[in-house]
């Protein structure tokens, strides 16, 4: 059974299912997209439990010839880092149509043209991180681009129009300079053994160090985009507060971690040496975004705009778990994807609520919510302090797991990283004074508290920050072994502990 | 005589009225240019035949003629078109179109 | 003497065909009743080009025969070529047969009385039809010419009556002729210089037959210059019809005034057969020549990706905005071209294919977009069209998609095939430039589309009527094939990879 | 030995605080006796846990339970386990029995309290907290009951957060604490690059292999946690501010167990610290240092939580100085910490009684005779004075004695300075907390007429009247034979290391008593005559810093708060104009050439030709250029 290619269809199985339907039956609309999600979460979960953790390389894998004059195939495998990804990204998507069931309401279209394009979108996300070949993954990379495009523009708030374009600008103008690199590499496989996209031929290649470097560059510029890495991060925020809660949320959930995905699984896969070459500017960046992000974070005035910076420095530490080279590095950074997509959703889902109800996403229209709404609130700070990485919630345990992994080979690196840990408390903490704390600000004395259908949106994924935070068992064994091959592959072995080391 | 002196006169009718095209505003007279440059065209095919001994280009000669002549039907058409409309026949009045 | 000419009639039979369907056409303007052959010239030039395209796949495995004496070389991309010339025009026509689009009188002085009983008789200049298929021949014949007087016979019969039709639009008539009498200005004057060019040649080589060219290119011993003002001029002739910069300011005005199904077809066609026989001569005759031309062209590719992406960006006008588009899209074309290798004549092929069917679909879709005074091609009056006529807008979308290389269409194909040779040939610098301009023109097809769908209406009078059936055909056809080509193109591919090799 | 019992100690508490909160109003009726009973039933399993570990033979009296593996990367392998051993013992007892004693008190305190039920949720979330603190077996298990602590405590603090300045001392206290927390991270990460393990027997069996600067790296570190945490100099400005929390919290949290945590953490370190000379003159230094901060801090401070919470910071200062005197430190410290949790506490319930009678009022200057009014607090409340002073034979003379003897006594002129410190110390302790006494309990009535001060009910007193027990007893049956440090031997390894002794103990005792003797007449000559109800303002400017927390708040705002609001500003002003700029930059350009080229499309079909005409020349040349 072609499980990858049933997962990615599902989706879109539904989105078509959804066309058909007329257009007055936007509910029906609603309940078929959440359906079909939930039918897809459950073909992930399948997915997960038949995969076996000690088996190396890719698993579901499927091969089919797709283009043979250019050497494209249509392949697909997951490793473990790519399985959870999928896994949150499946899971993720019901929750986001529970949370935002009336999201599709104020948009320029209906509502069935909303469900189509996430659904859409979910295909896309599949397809994203289930592919092998470099051309597929470039096809979902740059496709996926268009639902997220039309999700912002059209059901946004705001400047939506101009923060969709920015976005689209922005991703293309990466994707293309990854479409230079791509060509590239596959040009120097014709030259080495015929033409492929074939991830791990193409990581057999032997290329200069130049051509290497520029290849790396075209990869990573690409990914440091969607990531987004400083400075290449404007378009974020702008997105973020424009989009609906449930658009940020897959945003930067799910697609901002292609980013990262793509830095593990091609900078670094087929580019060793330039990885290597170019750490330290990389290690750099990274710190700069996650002081920058947190920075930018506590001086935001809008509670959107204010989680899209925390993601920021978020993805500073993820790129620089990667680009520290150890193990605890990578599995931590994989580990810090998963839990930023549930943390962020958390934030992002209660945020846009609250927002909703007030009529305002301004932090300093809130305040005193605690005593209006208390669960309301609650959830948020719960979700914040998995974003401020408190102990015993999920993000902790990834985001230490990228401190120890960054100090073995990098001592300097962590010091300053472990700065934003300060500054994580200080742009959780001071919203949540701001909106949570304090007297009842007029105009919020009658905000109504979270519904029956919010909250069983919200709730899985806080069981999933605190299960996971006490238990990361079950993913990081499924991560480790894909780590540590990643890392093997590429040439680099953990330092080993300077007293009694193996 | 040398017949390079044919091609340098060939020259110096394209040029005169590659330049023409570019300095003159009366339609009629651009379009006069142009047929100046396919005949110094023209010229240089029949020196090159006459220098090679070989008919090819004095058969090409002819050709060029009748696809002048075609020019000739469709660009009065067209220059005659545009001067009922606009009462004019100089190139610089028609440029509506810009930017 | 020689043996009596053998022409190979059914080598050449394409465009025969084409030329007599044409013929006949002259002849029902003269015999048909008025009211009647609107209809009959539709159908006869759907059918001609029809049966055109059945011949042509009758030879359709010739890969190398030559036909009039070797005047004419029928080899695998003739054969692509042809059929994507006859494929394109069948669906341009479709576009044309909508005759609303055209002037009722052309001889009319625009806004006069005579101008306004035409209308209301409902005379149509159905001459339209004719002047297409002889058009269309002459595009035929341009990528299979294989000596300098056909090629240059070719270039006329293709041009000539494309500067007429550029003149007959309905609406905005004084933008009409004024497009006309530029397009037949500078083209005649390319001409000439194409001309001279080919004089050059023949005084080079002493030849007239490409062959023969080639085989002095080789010999290296004839006289240099010759080659030099033959090569150039030639080149000019060729770069000034397919827009390329500095010889691309016919093309913004030509496109913008003319009737936008002939923008349509001629943007699209004409592209194909002016890149056929840019490959053909620059692929056949000067390969060896290479060094001569190849810095400059490169040049020339690069200042025409830049300056149509750039320039699109400011453009009001719709059609103007997809003429600086096209402009950018010949600077694509021509990174393939100077690949000088067989994945550069595959991937041009490719790409011909690709941005036709989108840019007939393109156009078709805006000679939908009107009120009552004609088509609206103001940019900022297409807002809220995503709200007024979902499909349409969505289809258009898609194709901008497809101009702007977005994976899942046809141009994604193209751009990935052509960049791929490109830089196979070791033009890395090219492929850069050509993401970057890809990247800039991203910008204004989003613009676009953010137009329709992300502003707000500006509640004038702004319809869409709907299509007859033919256009709809048209341009939902166009639509299917970009997203094949984009999806699935193995096939495509495959047929051109086995036919795209040319024959000297 | 393992044990199974261990995991409930924690999970009674953290499930009754999630089951409370969850369960919103529907359990406001009875939350607060359910948490009661759970806390009291955790003390039931210490206690029982306690017995059973009295009954091993003392090299095998620490016990552990594993749990499960909690986070395995590569090496990088830490379970999630239990360590009871007699150190942690001593918390536990100390944790859940005043613990218990504090949710009773507060059962009375809190009961107008709309949200008391909540309240209770956070008492027994810190109690879960402050347990896997002292029973982790790693740093990092150690590191999640330390963040849990923090956060109990920031929720406790901020628990009337709809007053703004509440919120903002209970953000300050957890910002501080992270700033501590950036420090036992570090200390981790760098215990895990050297010995391949962060738990605490792994470190400890391998510290002979690693080198002094990587040993001194993690002690600084380590330090820096515990300023964090128990509020030492720099970073021990919260704690004033904590006293924004209900006063139970800072009697439970803010005095006898959280803020001791860092004494924890370096004794639970000492195998660390014993092979770090310079880390452990460091904590020597800023045990020192903080011990005369509060004091001085604690003379001028007219609100009785504030100049509680002033001595709460001098006292730890004492055990964080005894913690840097090496071996012979630990059991005195800890010993201290175990006393003061009695009579801080004791006191704190004390002063939380006489706001309960006098409605919330804190400011000493409009109380005055409460005594006669409020007897049982008056007496509580003096025994536990008369322990912290150090007056014989009370708690407090015990453990502190032995501290400033120890310091006197150790190497070199250091001793000298430290004991002199540590001698000074109480001097101005003994002044301050007469001060005290003498302001609240004693002398004319200051209050206003719609004050009624009042003996406070049963549930409250009766907390305070067992603090008051141990605030009298502990010292004596902790120090009798040597009974403390041999119990806690095994785990400091302080194997009786003989000194020279400088200082007889009858001679530092003398001297200690003779310094307790002055200050506290000092402060009945000062505050004997009447105290005016308002602070006055024409005070040295010794009083004038000692009342602003000796500048440290300024110091803070001057140094980091605006310095880092300035450059928050600054990058949210780059970020838009030169980064988003930057790029808009980009975009300008492109349009502006855009538009630029656009003029040459002039319209004039002869310019158009001029155009081909100079292509054609451009092109002749560059291909002729090239050709040759």
């Amino acid at each position: 059974m072609n499980y990858l290619t049933s997962l990615g269809a599902l989706p879109l199985l539904g989105a078509l299912l959804i066309f058909t339907l007329p257009k007055s039956k936007s509910n029906s609309a609603k309940w078929l997209a959440l359906a079909t999600s939930i039918a897809v979460a459950f073909l992930g979960v399948l997915i997960a439990l038949r995969f076996e953790i000690d088996r190396p390389g890719f698993q579901f894998v499927e091969n089919y010839s797709w283009i043979p004059s250019f050497g494209i195939n249509y392949s697909l495998g997951i490793d473990g880092i790519a399985l959870v990804l999928i896994l949150m990204s499946v899971i993720l998507v019901p929750i986001v149509i529970v949370a935002g069931w009336h999201e599709s309401e104020g948009g320029r279209w209906g509502s069935k043209t909303f469900y189509i394009l996430i659904l859409i979108l979910e295909t896309m996300m599949i397809g994203v991180f289930a592919a092998t070949d470099v051309f597929l993954f470039y096809v979902f990379f740059e496709a996926m681009l268009v639902p997220v495009y039309f999700l912002i523009g059209g059901y946004g708030v705001g400047e939506r129009a101009a923060a969709a374009v920015k976005f689209l600008l922005y991703s293309l103008f990466g994707g293309l300079l990854m479409l230079a690199a791509i060509i590239g590499i596959y040009v120097i496989s014709g030259h080495q053994g015929g033409h492929t996209f074939d991830i791990e031929k193409l990581s057999q290649l032997t290329i200069d160090s130049t051509t290497q470097n520029f290849l790396f560059l075209g990869f990573f510029i690409a990914f440091a985009i969607k990531a987004p890495l400083w400075p290449l991060h404007t378009w974020l925020p702008d997105a973020a507060k424009s989009a609906t809660p449930g658009t940020s949320v897959l945003l930067l959930g799910v697609l901002d971690k292609v980013g990262t995905f793509g830095m593990i699984r091609y900078c670094i896969k087929l580019f060793p040496e330039s990885s290597k070459t170019f750490t330290p500017i990389i290690i750099v960046l990274a710190l700069i975004s996650i002081l920058y992000g947190a920075f930018l974070a506590i001086g935001q005035k809008d509670i959107k705009g204010l989680i899209a910076f925390t993601s920021i420095s978020h993805f500073g530490f993820i790129t620089m778990g990667i680009f520290a080279m150890t193990t605890q590095g990578h599995s931590g950074a994989t580990l810090y994807m998963v839990n930023h997509g549930f943390s962020t959703a958390a934030l992002f889902l209660v945020a846009g609520w609250i927002s909703k109800r007030r009529g305002s996403s301004t932090i300093a229209d809130f305040g005193g919510l605690q005593r209006v709404t208390p669960v309301l609130a609650w959830t948020f700070f719960i979700a914040g302090l998995s974003s401020l990485a408190l102990p015993g919630l999920s993000s902790f345990v990834s985001e230490f797991l990228v401190l120890v992994g960054t100090y073995t080979r990098y001592p300097v690196a962590a010091v300053i990283g472990t700065l934003g840990i300060v500054l994580a408390a200080l742009y959780i903490l001071i919203p949540v004074q701001k909106a949570l704390h304090g007297p009842i600000t007029p105009g919020n004395e009658n905000l109504t508290d979270i519904t029956r259908r919010e909250r069983i949106a919200i709730a899985p994924v806080i069981a999933v920050i605190i299960f996971l935070g006490f238990y990361p068992k079950p993913l990081l064994d499924v991560i480790n072994p894909a780590s540590v091959a990643t890392l093997t592959a590429a040439g680099f072995s953990d330092p080993a502990p300077t007293v009694g080391g193996k | 005589m040398n017949s390079a002196n044919y091609l340098y006169l060939s020259a110096m009718l394209f040029t005169i009225g590659a330049v023409g095209v570019v300095i003159r505003r009366n339609a009629i007279v651009v379009f006069m240019c142009i047929e100046l440059m396919l005949n110094a065209a023209n010229l240089a095919f029949v020196t090159f035949a006459r220098i090679n001994g070989t008919l090819d280009g004095q058969i090409i000669a002819f050709f060029t003629m009748v696809v002048a002549a075609c020019e000739v039907v469709v660009g009065l058409a067209i220059i005659v078109t545009i001067f009922r409309s606009r009462r004019s026949t100089s190139v610089d009045d028609a440029s509506l179109l810009k930017r | 003497m020689s043996d009596t000419p053998v022409l190979q009639y059914s080598f050449l039979a394409p465009i025969l065909i084409v030329l007599g369907g044409a013929v006949i056409g002259v002849l029902l303007e003269a015999f048909a009743a008025a009211k009647r052959r609107a209809v009959l010239q539709l159908t006869l030039t759907l059918g001609t080009l029809f049966i055109a395209f059945l011949s042509l796949l009758r030879i359709r495995n010739l890969t190398s025969a030559k036909a009039a004496m070797g005047s004419v070389m029928i080899d695998g991309p003739t054969i692509l070529m042809q059929g994507t010339i006859l494929l394109i025009a069948f669906f341009a026509v479709m576009i044309i047969g909508d005759v609303d689009n055209f002037t009722a009188q052309a001889s009319a002085v625009p806004g006069s009385d005579e101008e306004k009983s035409a209308l209301q008789a409902g005379r149509q200049q159905t001459e339209i039809f004719p002047l297409t298929l002889f058009a269309v021949a002459g595009m035929l014949l341009f990528p299979a010419a294989n000596d300098l007087v056909t090629l240059f016979v070719a270039l006329e019969v293709l041009s000539l009556p494309l500067y007429l039709m550029a003149g007959l639009s309905r609406h905005r008539r004084l933008f009409s002729q004024e497009a006309a009498l530029k397009y037949f200005l500078l083209g005649a004057y390319a001409s000439a210089f194409f001309l001279f060019g080919a004089a050059f040649l023949y005084g080079f080589s002493y030849s007239v037959t490409l062959s023969g060219i080639h085989a002095a290119v080789i010999g290296g011993t004839a006289n240099n210059i010759f080659l030099l003002i033959g090569l150039t001029f030639i080149s000019l002739g060729l770069l000034f019809k397919v827009g390329a910069v500095p010889f691309h300011a016919w093309t913004p005005d030509v496109y913008q005034g003319a009737p936008t199904p002939i923008t349509g077809f001629m943007a699209a066609a004409t592209k194909v057969a002016a890149f056929g026989a840019m490959l053909r001569i620059y692929y056949v005759t000067f390969a060896e020549a290479n060094w001569n031309w190849r810095p400059i062209l490169t040049v020339i590719a690069i200042a025409t990706m830049l300056v149509g992406s750039i320039v699109a960006i400011t453009q009001r006008d719709i059609k103007r905005m997809l003429a600086y588009s096209s402009i950018a899209h010949a600077g694509f074309l021509f990174t393939g071209v100077i690949a000088l290798n067989k994945a550069g004549l595959a991937a041009t092929l490719f790409y011909l294919l690709a941005y036709g069917f989108a840019t007939i679909g393109a156009f078709g879709v805006i000679t939908l977009v009107r009120d009552s005074s004609g088509e609206i091609t103001d940019l900022n009056r297409w807002a809220g069209l995503g709200r007024r006529s979902p499909k349409i807008a969505a289809l258009f979308s898609f194709f901008l998609f497809a101009f702007a290389g977005i994976p899942l269409t046809s141009g994604f194909i193209g751009k990935f095939a052509i960049f791929t040779a490109a830089y196979e040939s070791g033009n890395i610098g090219v492929v850069v430039v050509g993401v970057l301009s890809s990247a800039i023109a991203a910008f204004f097809y989003i613009r676009v589309i953010v137009m329709m769908y992300f502003a707000d209406d500006n509640g004038d009078s702004l319809t869409v009527v709907i299509p007859s059936p033919l256009t709809s055909i048209a341009i939902w056809v166009s639509g299917g094939v970009t997203l094949v080509l984009g999806v699935y193109p193995t096939p495509v591919l495959n047929a051109i990879n086995t036919l795209a090799t040319f024959i000297r | 030995m393992t044990s199974n019992n261990l995991v409930y100690l924690i999970a009674l508490p953290l499930f009754s605080s999630g089951f409370l909160m969850m369960l919103g109003r529907r359990a406001d009726k009875w939350g607060h006796i359910f948490a009661t009973l759970i806390s009291a039933s955790a003390f039931g399993i210490g206690a029982f846990e306690f017995l059973q570990m009295l009954a091993r033979p003392s090299e095998s009296r620490a016990v552990t339970q594993k749990l499960f593996s909690w986070i395995s990367v590569g090496t990088f392998q830490v379970d999630a386990s239990l360590l009871l051993d007699q150190l942690s013992i001593s918390f536990v007892l100390l944790i859940t029995g005043v613990g218990t004693l504090i949710h009773i008190y507060s059962i009375a305190y809190m009961s107008h309290d709309l949200d008391r039920r909540r309240f209770f949720a956070f008492l027994n979330f810190f109690i879960a907290a402050m347990l896997l603190l002292v029973l982790g077996d790693s740093y990092l298990n150690l590191y999640v009951g330390w963040e849990g602590v923090g956060l109990a405590s920031y929720l406790l603090i901020g628990f009337w957060n709809q007053k703004p300045e509440y919120a903002t001392a209970a953000k300050k206290a957890f910002i501080a604490n992270r700033v501590g927390d950036v420090g036992l991270s570090l200390a981790i990460m760098i215990a895990f690059a050297t010995f391949g393990t962060v738990s605490f027997a792994g470190v400890e069996e391998k510290v002979s292999g690693a080198s002094t600067a990587a040993l001194t790296g993690i002690g600084l570190m380590l330090l820096l946690a515990a300023t964090g945490k128990s509020a030492q100099f720099p970073l021990q400005s919260w704690l004033g501010d904590a006293m924004a929390g209900p006063t139970p919290v800072s009697a439970l949290i803010h005095a006898a167990t959280m803020v001791t945590a860092g004494v924890y953490l370096i004794t639970r370190s000492n195998f660390i610290f014993d092979n770090a000379p310079t880390a452990q003159l460091c904590v020597v230094i800023i045990g020192a240092i903080t011990l005369m901060f509060g004091a001085l801090i604690g003379t001028a401070k007219d609100d009785i939580k504030k100049a509680l919470a002033a001595s709460t910071m001098s006292q730890i200062g004492y055990m964080i100085l005894a913690t840097g005197l090496g071996p012979v430190g630990y059991a005195f410290a800890i010993m201290h910490l175990l006393t003061h949790g009695f009579f801080k506490a004791g006191m704190f319930l004390g002063a939380g009684s006489v706001m309960h009678g006098m409605d919330d009022e804190v400011n000493m200057r409009k109380y005055g005779g409460l005594g006669k009014l409020m007897p049982i607090t008056a007496i509580t409340f003096g025994l536990g004075y008369l322990a912290i002073i150090g007056v014989p034979p009370f708690a407090g003379f015990y453990s502190k004695d032995k501290i400033i003897e120890t310091a006197f006594n150790s190497e070199g002129i250091k001793g000298l300075f430290i004991g002199g410190a540590a001698l000074l110390g109480a001097l101005v302790t003994a002044f301050y907390m007469t001060r005290v006494i003498i302001l609240t309990f004693t002398g004319a009535k200051r209050w206003d007429e719609k004050a009624h001060p009042h003996e406070s009910p049963f549930l409250m007193w009766g907390p305070m009247a067992i603090l008051a027990i141990g605030s009298v007893a502990s010292g004596f049956l902790l120090s009798s034979g040597n009974r403390f440090v041999s119990w806690l031997a095994p785990v400091v390894n302080s194997h009786e290391v003989e000194h020279a002794e400088r200082f007889q103990p009858v001679v530092v005792t003398t001297m200690a008593l003779v310094a307790v003797l002055i200050g506290v007449a000092i402060a009945i000559a000062k505050y004997r005559s009447d105290v005016p109800r308002v602070a006055p303002t024409n005070v040295n400017i010794f009083t004038k810093i000692a009342r602003r927390d000796l500048l440290q708040d300024d110091f803070n705002e001057a140094v980091l708060m605006r310095p880092g609001q300035a450059l928050t500003n600054f990058l949210v002003a780059t970020d838009e104009r030169a980064i988003d700029g930057a790029v808009r930059t980009v975009g300008a350009v492109v349009i502006g050439s855009s538009k630029g080229i656009r003029k040459t499309q002039n319209g004039f079909v002869r310019s158009y030709a001029l155009l081909i005409l100079f292509g054609a020349f451009a092109l002749l040349a560059t291909i002729w250029v090239v050709t040759l």
